[in-house]
């Protein structure tokens, strides 16, 4: 396999950002980890996972649709999409990878959002193998390998060299790209990693998780469930747990005036906000109570029921380090699935 | 309306004036022939208390280079007391501004009465100058609003 | 970049405005065409289609067609005044511009299921502006339908939307049966009066019929549960929904009911599909 | 200390003082508390805790729980009872349907700052004394339990409970704190210097409104930036103005009413200093004003409800201080 010394891993990134753009996750002050743009000096952060999720290079939290100007009755409509840069994000974890699956079980169905189209044409995506899984990983429940990422190309570290395999063109181009400062490598060391790392897969206290419970077929039983009251009962209300995950994709579409024209944008929303539903003669969904099985139930049973099954998660475990009262779906899985 | 010189920097000016004495004020500077520039921007609040955190930021959002707050003097709030709690809000605010790295420069209180004609002019003529030498307003200013 | 996206609107023109009631308009909306005059449709529809209108700058929102797929002229709609967006929609004047995409949703199956069917049309209010669309697909393709029955009703007389349609073309077509009703008695009002649900049971409709039904959630509910009362099941009866949406498109995610979304599937179900969905409208 | 709540909180269900109970509740893991509300014995026996991460501040929940049929028992510790206080203050939560248990707190820990020090695995923690025991997948840890002390309690500003129907433990004194330094440390910056901070730490704000929500200070049934009618609502921060914007309006809108609890910072996923935004407020008030410690009492006017006739003119600002 291909591979290069952990040691010369700053040059690789320099080929990499003489090309094209390149995001790494590297190390904020207070320990967090964070993507990018990559510049000379730059480390690569040796954390899990970065704060914020890599869907933001393809849906990012704000973005402009299009400009319009006014005059008079007269309204003109001003296409402002240009095509994007080629880009490379670099160091993206096995559970981010698949969300882009999901993403693009949203976003490229028919009708094409054309702006997602646009960057994920555009954007290459280069993952890496985890080595040291968290308490709050439980990827394995989605049936996501932590050791065998998906993407464009594939990464490995033994801790000596890191590995490169190609999945797609994108990928091999990537990697063709670089081959020169890539050599032939014995990935003895490498199997070992793996087999280490898989070992305390089964060991991490949400390893025997399952989705049994949920799907597309269980949707009247658990939306009629009793316990989302008890679930649901110390919900802020806040959107931490949307803007954090990768998967969520809901959005609001606004405008905004200017002086000199309308700039109509989207933003991130959150089914947890009280006006997500909000309508002039009323809302569905008045109690936090309400949109908090939205959030779940769609990740849980609507998703799959649309997308073949597929579950709306990919079990990365940021919101459960984030949520500011603990709440999490590994708590609403566990007490959903008891009879 | 607006004259500009493309060379110079001109300052747009935001001034909240209340009604029943600064207003009235630059009423009177304006009666008595008194000039002050043609970028302060006059708007007219009921009392210099009706003007609310959101009111400044707003002001710098859609362009403002200065924010200044004209009202009755302490004492002679045609509603007795509003002026008074406009004088602690916007010291607070302002210093809260400051705080965050915007210049000081850009806002100010001033009290001027129906009377004072010559103080609003002399009060808009020096605080255009302020501003003028602190630049454009880049630390508070809405990147979509920017005149092409 | 030339992919074509669909939240990007088109423009359309403003090319008559019609006060039905106190706070209903019916707007007439044309295409721009290329030398700048105004004609044609933006785009084609089926009955039950909806589209988003918007003013930049003040709001988008989704509204049902209410013009007929054959009418090949113009497209119409009978908007309410009720919020922002409206509000400022029913300022307008004749020759302003708005933003319009679509078509969105499914449609009445008027080419499927409803074809050759005896038809029951109960409206409520401006409940009638998507089932106009279907009514008058109807009288165009009349042949391939049976019976027709519209029992319509309001608040007051006033408030009957597209009355002087309802006098001059549906009661005069001797193959339509309409039944009017407003709620409360009114001077200068000599047909019926009394809520739809309880008319209808009055109507007593013959079970044979297929039956559309739109109007405000409470006429809904209580009509439907007067026709089941009657006989009718609920493969019978189809409605037409509404909920907030931003994109359109099945993405923005927040108009579902369970994992139905209105505005891609739906916004037509018939009532046994809504049975099998969470309450949540 | 759990014990002894436990039977306190069991006594008073089955004596019928209170039907319900607000405390925290166990996690999947070691640290992840989540606040609850215990209707029985059986459910405190299962499930109810209280630990070194039970930092949670329960008094915004009594906003809603107050007003429910019963009384509602909850333990505070001495920084909840300021907010509780400036609640019944403000008249948003019925004091008379609450019945407080006060609580000691010798500070809670910060299991970011544990992850920080790259941890991770974790399966257990304990605590002896001044060390943290804490067990993980790759191995045992040890570190001193100060290094991983959360900041809200780091800079702690008193241990006395200011509002309690009954004690558990010794009541505390106020303590002197040295929770003014950074804001002074900034105030001593450079205009830019200070903008430039300002501006690193502000742009990384993803606007869940975490620390909105979570603020004991913000229980407006429709924030302003939540009411399209406000001309201001946003959902994101589409320009770094609205970033500031946002951050600036929220601490002003609590400015006098803020008790300094700390949650907006311990919350906020970005780890956003947004305390230093309210004690700066609080420093202002206290030095232009007049010391006021918000939810110390019930009965003394905001600073910013009130004003005397010598107050200091909005010009001080551009005196004092370094420009």
């Amino acid at each position: 396999m291909l591979k290069i010394s952990v040691e010369k891993i700053d040059e690789l990134f320099k080929a990499i950002a003489e090309k094209q753009t390149l995001y790494i996750p590297t190390d904020r002050e207070d320990g967090a980890s964070e993507y990018k743009k990559y510049e000379d000096g730059m480390k690569l952060s040796g954390n899990l996972n970065t704060l914020r999720s890599a869907k933001d290079f393809f849906f990012p939290q704000t973005e402009n649709l299009a400009d319009f100007k006014m005059e008079g009755k007269k309204i003109e409509v001003i296409d402002i999409r240009e095509e994007a840069e080629d880009f490379v994000v670099f160091g993206v974890r096995a559970c981010d990878a698949r969300s882009f699956t999901i993403l693009d079980k949203v976003f490229l169905s028919d009708p094409v959002d054309s702006y997602y189209k646009n960057r994920r044409d555009h954007g290459t995506i280069v993952t890496m193998a985890c080595t040291k899984p968290a308490e709050t990983c439980f990827c394995q429940t989605f049936g996501i390998d932590p050791t065998e990422p998906e993407g464009d190309v594939a990464c490995w570290s033994d801790g000596e060299s890191i590995f490169f395999k190609a999945n797609t063109e994108k990928g091999q181009a990537f990697v063709d790209s670089v081959s020169g400062l890539l050599e032939d490598g014995d990935t003895t060391k490498l199997d070992e990693t793996k087999a280490k790392t898989k070992e305390i897969m089964g060991k991490l206290p949400l390893a025997n998780l399952s989705t049994e419970a949920f799907g597309g077929d269980k949707l009247m039983e658990h939306f009629k469930s009793e316990k989302w009251a008890e679930l649901s009962e110390s919900c802020l209300g806040c959107g931490t747990c949307t803007f954090v995950c990768p998967t969520c994709q809901c959005y609001d579409i606004k405008d905004f005036n200017t002086g000199n024209g309308i700039k109509r944008f989207r933003c991130w929303d959150s089914c947890m906000y009280s006006d997500f539903t909000k309508m002039a003669h009323g809302n569905i969904r008045n109690s936090q109570l309400e949109r908090f099985r939205q959030r779940f139930m769609h990740k849980l049973v609507y998703f799959p029921s649309n997308n073949n099954g597929e579950f709306g998660c990919v079990g990365c475990g940021r919101c459960m380090s984030k949520c500011p009262i603990s709440m999490n779906i590994v708590k609403v899985m566990k007490a959903l699935e008891v009879k | 309306m607006q004259v500009n010189d493309n060379k110079e920097f001109q300052p747009l000016i935001v001034a909240f004036c209340c009604n029943w004495c600064s207003y009235a004020g630059a009423d009177l500077s304006g009666t008595n022939r008194l000039n002050y520039p043609t970028n302060v921007k006059i708007i007219r609040v009921p009392c210099s208390c009706r003007v609310n955190p959101m009111f400044i930021l707003r002001a710098f959002q859609r362009g403002a280079d200065g924010v200044i707050l004209c009202g009755c003097h302490p004492g002679d709030c045609h509603y007795t007391s509003g002026n008074y709690f406009t004088r602690r809000r916007m010291t607070l605010l302002f210093s809260m501004l400051d705080f965050l790295g915007i210049e000081r420069d850009r806002t100010r209180v001033e009290w001027v009465s129906a009377a004072e004609g010559a103080k609003f002019a002399a009060t808009m003529n020096e605080f255009t100058e302020a501003v003028k030498k602190l630049g454009p307003n880049r630390r508070l200013e809405d990147l979509r609003c920017r005149k092409q | 970049m030339n992919a074509i996206d669909t939240l990007i609107p088109h423009i359309g023109v403003v090319t008559d405005i019609r006060q039905d009631t106190p706070d209903v308009k019916t707007f007439r909306v044309n295409a721009i065409q290329p030398d700048g005059t105004a004609s044609g449709k933006v785009f084609e529809h089926m009955p039950g289609q909806c589209a988003m209108l918007s003013i930049p700058g003040v709001g988008e929102g989704m509204f049902s067609i209410t013009s007929s797929p054959t009418n090949n002229e113009f497209m119409e709609f009978s908007i309410k005044k009720c919020g922002c967006l409206t509000s400022w929609l029913h300022a307008m004047e004749v020759g302003q511009q708005i933003t319009i995409r679509g078509p969105y949703g499914n449609n009445f199956p008027v080419e499927t299921e409803l074809k050759g069917k005896d038809l029951l049309f109960i409206a409520g209010g401006i409940g009638l502006a998507p089932l106009r669309s279907v009514i008058n697909y109807v009288r165009d393709n009349r042949e391939n339908y049976g019976d027709v029955q519209i029992i319509y009703g309001s608040r007051s007389k006033d408030d009957l939307v597209d009355y002087q349609e309802i006098i001059n073309e549906w009661e005069a077509d001797p193959n339509i049966q309409v039944n009017l009703t407003i709620d409360r008695e009114q001077e200068g009002w000599d047909g019926h009066v009394g809520f739809v649900p309880n008319y209808v049971k009055e109507l007593n409709p013959s079970l044979s019929k297929t039956v559309l039904i739109c109007g405000p959630p409470i006429m809904i509910k209580f009509t439907l549960a007067g026709l089941k009362e009657l006989g009718f099941t609920e493969t019978q009866v189809y409605t037409t929904m509404e909920l907030r949406m931003k994109c359109a498109v099945g993405k923005c995610g927040r108009c579902n009911i369970g994992d139905k979304y209105v505005c891609k599937d739906g916004p037509v179900f018939r009532f046994d599909q809504l049975d099998e969905l969470p309450d949540e409208y | 200390m759990q014990e002894a709540m436990i039977s306190k909180a069991k006594q008073l269900l089955a004596d019928g003082t209170v039907t319900r109970v607000i405390g925290w509740k166990k996690g999947e893991f070691a640290y992840d508390i989540t606040p609850a509300i215990f209707e029985s014995s059986e459910e405190i026996d299962r499930d109810f805790v209280y630990d070194d991460f039970t930092s949670t501040n329960v008094s915004k929940y009594l906003v809603k729980e107050s007003k429910k049929e019963g009384k509602i028992l909850a333990f505070l510790k001495p920084c909840d009872t300021y907010s509780l206080n400036q609640l019944t203050k403000e008249h948003r939560v019925d004091r008379d349907n609450i019945y407080v248990v006060g609580i000691p707190s010798d500070g809670k820990l910060d299991i970011e700052k544990i992850k920080a020090k790259g941890i991770t695995g974790i399966t257990g923690v304990e605590r002896d004394g001044e060390t943290l025991k804490i067990s993980t997948v790759y191995g045992d840890e040890t570190m001193s339990v100060a290094d991983v002390m959360s900041n809200k309690c780091i800079s702690c500003k008193s241990k006395k409970h200011v509002t309690y129907d009954e004690l558990i433990g010794e009541d505390g004194e106020v303590i002197t704190s040295d929770r003014f330094d950074m804001v002074e440390k900034l105030e001593n910056m450079t205009s830019e210097e200070r903008y430039n901070f300002w501006r690193g730490e502000l742009s990384k704000c993803i606007r869940c409104n975490a620390c909105r929500n979570v603020c004991p200070a913000c229980t407006c049934e429709n924030c302003v930036f939540n009411n399209p009618d406000s001309g201001v609502e946003n959902k994101a921060a589409a320009d770094s103005f609205e970033e500031n914007m946002f951050h600036i309006i929220r601490a002003f809108h609590v400015a006098g009413r803020c008790t300094d609890c700390g949650e907006c910072s311990r919350v906020c996923p970005q780890n956003i200093p947004l305390h230093l935004l309210n004690r700066k407020f609080i420093k202002d008030i206290n030095s232009l004003y007049g010391e006021y410690q918000a939810g110390a009492d019930t009965t003394t006017k905001a600073p910013l409800n009130d004003y005397t006739t010598e107050d200091c003119e909005a010009s001080i600002v551009h005196e004092r201080g370094v420009e």
